[in-house]
């Protein structure tokens, strides 16, 4: 071979041959650009970038701690904002009202009135409760807050006083990495299990199989209620943070089965490809076979998956806080914070403990846009 | 709609007259030219063959007739007649001429034709039946619908044309799904099926291609039997021009959405015109031919179908182009000699500019 | 078929014994058996319970048994219909559950109904008319219906047939007639009552088996046995519901059993939240308050549904498509 | 080279009694229920040089048979000898995976769909560098320059060597795969129907090519493909087969000319020939292709057979020489006077 070289000349009507543009890209660039053009899915990937972003900075966001406890303030309205300053002019900076509380007559419950005679303004990059931020920066700055002794409370406040807005996005924090991690874990899980099935077949496969079969053969959520309750209670071994741990452990427990199963398809179906039998023509090894050939092309079937699973993990976790049975006290989760909505008589008298909610919502929203975009790019049939 | 021709036929020469066939698709990626100008004449009673290579546009034209025309598929320009035969009262028949560019597709008026006078058989034997359904049920469902028949006598038809179709045991037939059939046997439901109500034209889109030769060659034969036995004209779509010789009376040549070259079988073949035809019938191995002399190969290869050639489109990949005229203009069509049609410059100055 | 059937709950057995053993690990998982708990409490209560009452318990829990002898003892009893009891309830759990599952199933049977009725049409109706306005809002609506939690949905329906609509809502029947015996009147306040479970399960899982459907669709209407029945001139409608529709559900059947999880899951959380007699709002109590052997029973039987569910989706199959028929 | 040359050429493989089978399972528990018998004693031998077409119809067993001396697939039963220029003749059915890496680089294979043997993830220099990373020929700037001649040598641009498949024509493909199989300079090339995929105005670009090749690089072919025409142009010996037996083996003209095999005979009378007025075809195959699970008895021929008598239902012919280097299993091969293809 080697004293080949150029021996045949490139015939004349293939030197114009044309290759196209497209042809420069690899595969994953394609699915970058066509992913690119779908605005709903950059919708997605932006508005979770933006939410991402809100939820850890929520410490240094919201004027309050989230477990500042404002007996004075309990199930408090959220509180309005205004642009027309005491002189009744608009003014750049946004004012909030004093808080009365008044004995409601009828009822003899207190409510709590604004006093809109006396203006309080809001101020930016003000000293308040400290915090740390990412665990390690330590801080007491936050954009904006009120001068005490009143406190300033954007989406009101839960039975015992806390600050709403503050704790959805201490909430956040969890809601928005559980579902990650879960299918983190979920894809490690499903991507060895799968391949090894797919790959080897046989007994392997039959085992593999049947265990999948039997998990899938419960419904979800009842057994990730039991998992989670038989998880010991929070003590000072077993911390919340443990717990939360251990809940995304539960929650790919059963994640992972849904990936197994379309992997080993896929691998089954690359084992056959020609392309994996050229490679074992020349002499490739299985592992070669397995990490160059099959999971670079299978990669983009995983991503996509495993998009797709993270809202549905989400909306576990905010199933089972909401339950009592998945993130505890002293953490908090979009589903715990529901909790406290569990009737519709508060719902009824305090709308904004729905306020939750509406955060899950959003984020399964982005998730789906975002795990349906990356779909559609690497369909094959659309280019 | 339809219309009587201004002097009622009693006879048709032609059933299908096409002219001037414009089918873009428009797709996100910009307008796919599928057919770019087609004109064709489908004789009554005769095999037509349509030949050419994959993305020539020869299953649009078919789908076109057929008023088929998938998704984003739009006929831009010209028009398709189709020559009906209605019988009157007294027993004469007259011919109607019917514009089915004009139908709305999926309208009453081009339903009534399709399944009874243009039938169509496809590619694959495996997908073109329904696996839901027996096929029975699905030879049935055309008769039912076309013709006034109670389900037994439909039954008794497709029996009938089942073992017409060289169908073994047609009765049970009848009662069996698709998937527990060869082939072979398939593809010979579908035609039992097209001709089950006697069509006029038999769009045959590539109907031998997925299947083994030995096969193919009884479906040939079937082919030949029931077009002497029925009279119907078949319009087959080939890139094979074995097939084309085996089977047809005339041809017509498709490069890149237009019809490049059309002759009766043997002028065709002993003496192609178009200078694709001729490097066409060049490039393929003939068997027992006895000589091991190198195949002359086209050059290049078919461009991609978004792309726009100016002037002919088989300029690029021809030895005779003459610059400044095949790469300006598109050749007009031309006769070469009887009932012999070619697009090429090498006949003709006359040109059009490129529509 | 018949054979298909046996072999197919043949196997069903084996998966349930599977199931089961997983369900013991459960009751055993926590740390320190709940039995040992209660046994303690009871001990402590001394007085009224009699040791020989306490050594029962004792031996009929296998407390001191090894574990695969704590199992079988456990298993033997569920198969024979004894379930062990709730602590909680002090009532052995074969008293607490067969009512309560009579109506999840009853609500689990509607909301498919529902949602397939439903993601049927709205499928087809989508899948025929792509690229259209209305086929966008109804990718709206879906999006929309897997996204929100279903207990929220739950909350917001109630306030809203309680404020705008003014309806009594919670439960499955009026006060009047909780418990007052079956009757018409009784019936069909149990249908008014029904809507709001059955759209609020249904949701989640119309949407998506509206999509599914959607999709399966449109690859059908690409095959050429549709280009094929067109070809034989038969309107478009028929083309699509009798030639594309019915294998396009083939697909969807095969989903059926991963449907069916969603809807047991969505019945048993939003029970709580409606407040309704299914098993749900008795299972994560039990759960809460560790009642292992009634949160366990609970598990098993709705994982016996679905299993029966899948049964039936395979059976179905079978039926829709002639392939697997005469394999 | 020469065909009287050819024959004087040594052997470089030979296969005996090659058989594989592949269970048929069924149910939960996949029972065996029975056995596909896709090659089912095949003989043959291919010399240095040469081109071995192999032709039948679909399902015959050809690609496995293929597939099956490459040992990509692992033979039920028979002996496959490779004549391998470094450790002379070895047996390859009995390697294990290590020993047969020492002899697979002189045995590669070129596929039918050039869209799904390209590795869609992976750019041309990858793709064709594969062989030679693998076994370690070379790396670096050397293994480019490898890749660049290699893509010289299928007649494709080197520049292009950083694309993707999809940016190429089928046509272009089918080098980009006919490159890959060279990379190691094999002495044999099983090309598996590798133009039926292409339009008929780029097969006979691919087939020019490798024949170019053949005589470039001394290579050996077996080439399978069931187009008669194709494999009468190309091969130098013909092997026919049906139902996993190779039926008749002779040189291309033999076989074409004076065929001793029924099923040859009906098999030439079939093919299209381009050519309107040669219409007739005498010879009429009625029935259909047995099942290679329960093939019938005898004769796996006999019931589609215009020449069928009682024995052929009951005794199953043997492989056997008719006249010198003319191979047919037929029990009346000598008597039965055929026509060939053009008769």
């Amino acid at each position: 071979m080697a004293e080949a070289e150029t021996s045949i000349p490139i015939p004349e009507e293939l030197v114009r041959e044309p290759v196209s543009e497209v042809g420069q890209m690899s595969q994953w660039k394609l699915m970058r650009l066509r992913f690119a053009r779908n605005r709903l899915a950059m919708t997605g990937v932006i508005g979770l970038a933006v939410m991402y972003v809100i939820v850890f900075l929520g410490p240094f966001l919201a004027p309050n701690d989230y477990m500042y406890q404002n007996t004075e303030y309990v199930f408090g309205q959220p509180n309005s904002i205004t642009f027309i300053g005491p002189d009744g002019r608009f003014s750049l900076r946004p004012y909030t009202y004093e808080i009365a509380t008044v004995l409601d007559e009828q009822s003899f419950k207190f409510v709590f009135v604004e006093n809109r005679d006396k203006k309080v303004p809001i101020r930016f990059f003000v000293r308040g409760d400290p915090y740390t931020l990412f665990g390690f920066i330590k801080s007491d700055v936050h954009l904006f807050d009120v001068d005490r002794p009143q406190r300033f409370y954007l989406l009101g406040a839960d039975e015992l006083g806390r600050d709403m807005f503050a704790r959805i996005l201490m909430g956040g924090q969890v809601s928005m990495t559980i579902g990650l991690v879960g299918v983190a874990l979920g894809i490690i899980l499903g991507s060895i299990m799968g391949t090894a099935s797919g790959y080897w077949g046989g007994l392997t496969d039959d085992v593999m199989q049947r265990i999948i079969e039997i998990i899938m053969s419960f419904p979800t959520v009842p057994l990730w209620a039991a998992l989670a309750a038989a998880l010991p209670p929070i003590s000072a071994t077993f911390t919340a943070l443990h717990r939360y741990f251990l809940i995304t452990v539960i929650l790919s427990l059963v994640g992972w089965t849904g990936l197994a199963r379309q992997l080993r398809a896929k691998v089954m179906a690359y084992r056959q490809s020609d392309f994996v039998q050229a490679a074992l023509a020349a002499g490739a090894s299985d592992v070669r076979i397995i990490f160059v050939h099959m999971l670079p092309n299978a990669a983009s079937h995983i991503i996509v998956v495993a998009a797709l699973a993270i809202p549905n993990m989400i909306l576990g976790e905010t199933a089972l806080s909401f339950l009592g049975l998945g993130i505890l006290p002293p953490l908090v989760s979009w589903g715990a914070l529901l909790r406290s909505a569990q009737q519709v008589a508060v719902v009824v008298q305090h709308p904004w403990l729905m306020i939750p909610g509406i955060a899950v919502i959003i984020t399964v929203l982005l998730f789906s846009f975002l795990g349906d975009g990356l779909r559609d790019a690497v369909d094959p049939y659309s280019i | 709609m339809a219309n009587q021709a201004q002097s009622p036929a009693t006879t048709r020469d032609l059933v299908v007259r096409v002219r001037d066939l414009h089918v873009y698709f428009f797709t996100d990626l910009g307008v796919s030219r599928a057919l770019n100008g087609v004109s064709l004449d489908i004789p009554a009673g005769k095999v037509t063959g349509v030949v050419g290579e994959s993305g020539c546009g020869k299953s649009v034209t078919a789908l076109s007739i057929m008023r088929l025309v998938p998704h984003p598929g739009r006929i831009t320009k010209g028009e398709i007649l189709l020559y009906r035969e209605r019988e009157k009262q007294n027993g004469h028949s007259i011919v109607e001429e019917v514009n089915l560019t004009d139908l709305d597709p999926q309208g009453p008026v081009i339903r009534s034709i399709r399944g009874a006078e243009l039938a169509m058989i496809f590619q694959e034997p495996m997908t073109s039946l329904n696996p839901s359904y027996t096929i029975g049920d699905q030879i049935m469902e055309a008769i039912l619908l076309h013709q006034k028949c109670t389900r037994k006598e439909a039954e008794e038809r497709a029996v009938d044309i089942l073992a017409r179709a060289g169908m073994p045991n047609p009765k049970t037939v009848v009662r069996r799904y698709p998937h527990e059939l060869s082939g072979g046997m398939r593809q010979r439901a579908m035609i039992a099926m097209a001709l089950s109500c006697t069509p006029s034209v038999l769009f045959a889109d590539e109907p031998t291609t997925a299947l083994d030769v030995t096969t193919e060659a009884q479906i040939l034969d079937l082919m030949r039997e029931l077009q002497a036995a029925m009279g119907m004209a078949i319009v087959f779509i080939t890139h094979n021009l074995g097939v084309v010789a085996q089977m047809c009376d005339t041809v017509a040549v498709m490069y890149l959405g237009r019809i490049v070259e059309q002759a009766p079988v043997e002028p065709l073949f002993y003496e192609p015109q178009h200078p694709y035809t001729r490097a066409l019938l060049r490039s393929i191995p003939h068997v027992g031919s006895r000589t091991k002399a190198r195949l002359e190969p086209i050059r290049g290869v078919v461009p991609d179908p978004y792309a726009t050639i100016q002037g002919c489109p088989f300029h690029p990949r021809c030895d005779y182009r003459k610059p400044g005229v095949c790469d300006v203009r598109v050749p007009a069509t031309v006769e070469v000699g009887e009932s012999h049609t070619v697009r090429c410059f090498l006949y003709t100055e006359q040109g059009e500019d490129n529509g | 078929m018949a054979r298909y059937i046996l072999r197919r709950s043949g196997y069903m057995f084996v998966t349930m014994i599977f199931v089961a053993v997983i369900g013991f690990l459960i009751i055993e998982l926590p740390p320190g058996s709940y039995l040992e708990f209660e046994i303690a409490r009871l001990r402590q209560l001394g007085g009224d319970m009699a040791p020989e009452q306490i050594r029962a318990l004792e031996i009929r829990y296998g407390v001191h048994d090894p574990i695969y002898l704590k199992f079988w003892k456990w298993f033997s009893g569920f198969v024979r219909g004894d379930f062990g009891r709730s602590f909680e309830h002090r009532l052995p759990v074969s008293e607490l559950l067969w009512q309560r599952l009579g109506f999840t199933v009853l609500i689990s049977v509607l909301t498919m109904i529902f949602s397939w009725v439903v993601s049927i049409i709205v499928g087809v109706y989508s899948a025929t008319h792509r690229y259209t306005i209305p086929d966008y809002a109804i990718t709206v609506l879906q999006f929309i219906g897997l996204s929100v939690p279903n207990f929220l949905l739950a909350l917001v329906l109630m306030v809203f047939a309680q404020q705008v609509l003014g309806m009594e809502v919670g439960g499955l029947f009026s006060g009047a007639y909780r418990n007052a015996p079956w009757s018409l009147a009784k019936f069909i306040d149990l249908l008014k009552h029904l809507w709001i479970p059955i759209l609020v399960i249904g949701a989640s899982g119309t949407a998506w088996l509206s999509r599914v459907m959607r999709g399966n669709l449109l690859d059908v209407l690409n095959m050429q046995y549709v280009q094929t029945a067109r070809a034989k001139g038969l309107p478009e409608r028929t083309v699509v519901w009798k030639h594309a529709v019915r294998n396009a559900l083939h697909p969807l059947v095969m989903v059926l059993g991963m449907s069916l999880p969603g809807i047991i899951s969505g019945e048993t959380v939003v029970a709580i939240v409606l407040n309704m007699p299914t098993t749900g709002p008795l299972y994560f109590r039990a759960l809460l308050q560790q009642d292992m052997y009634l949160a366990v029973t609970f598990l098993m039987f709705l994982a016996v549904l679905l299993l029966i569910g899948n049964l039936f989706a395979d059976i179905l199959l079978a039926w829709l498509d002639p392939r697997i028929r005469f394999e | 080279m020469d065909k009287a040359d050819l024959m004087q050429q040594e052997l470089l493989l030979d296969v005996k009694g090659l058989k594989k089978y592949f269970p048929v399972q069924s149910g939960l528990l996949r029972r065996t229920v029975g056995t596909v018998r896709a090659v089912d004693g095949v003989d043959l031998f291919v010399r240095k040089g040469e081109t071995l077409g192999l032709v039948g119809e679909s399902g015959c067993g050809k690609t496995t048979a293929g597939r099956t001396i490459l040992r990509l697939l692992q033979p039920t039963a028979g002996e496959i000898r490779f004549n391998d220029p470094k450790l002379g003749w070895v047996n390859l059915e009995q390697m294990s995976r290590q020993e047969l890496a020492a002899v697979r680089p002189n045995m590669q294979i070129i596929f039918q769909d050039p869209f799904s043997s390209l590795n869609p993830r992976m750019t041309v220099e990858r793709i064709i560098a594969e062989p030679l990373v693998i076994n370690k020929v070379a790396k670096g700037q050397e293994l480019k320059d490898r890749v660049a001649d290699l893509l010289r040598v299928v007649g494709m641009r080197p520049e292009y060597m950083s694309r993707y498949p999809h940016a190429f024509s089928g046509g272009q493909r089918q080098r980009i795969g006919i490159a890959r199989a060279l990379a190691l300079n094999p002495k044999l090339i099983i090309c598996d129907e590798p133009v039926s995929a292409l339009d008929v105005s780029i097969q006979a670009q691919v087939l020019n090519l490798l024949e170019d090749l053949q005589a470039q690089f001394d290579l050996t072919y077996i080439f399978i493909a069931h187009d008669l025409s194709v494999v009468e142009h190309i091969s130098d010996r013909v092997a026919v087969m049906y139902v996993g037996q190779i039926v008749e083996l002779a040189s291309t003209d033999e076989l074409y000319y004076t065929p001793k095999h029924p099923y040859t005979e009906a098999l030439m009378a079939a093919v299209p020939k381009p050519d309107p007025r040669r219409r007739d075809r005498p010879i009429k195959l009625p029935g259909e292709v047995a099942s290679p699970v329960n093939p019938p008895s005898g004769c796996y021929f006999h019931p589609r057979c215009r020449y069928a008598r009682e024995v052929c239902s009951k005794e199953a012919p043997a492989f056997r020489e008719i006249t010198p280097l003319h191979y047919a299993r037929c029990h009346f091969a000598d008597e039965l006077k055929l026509r060939g293809v053009v008769g």
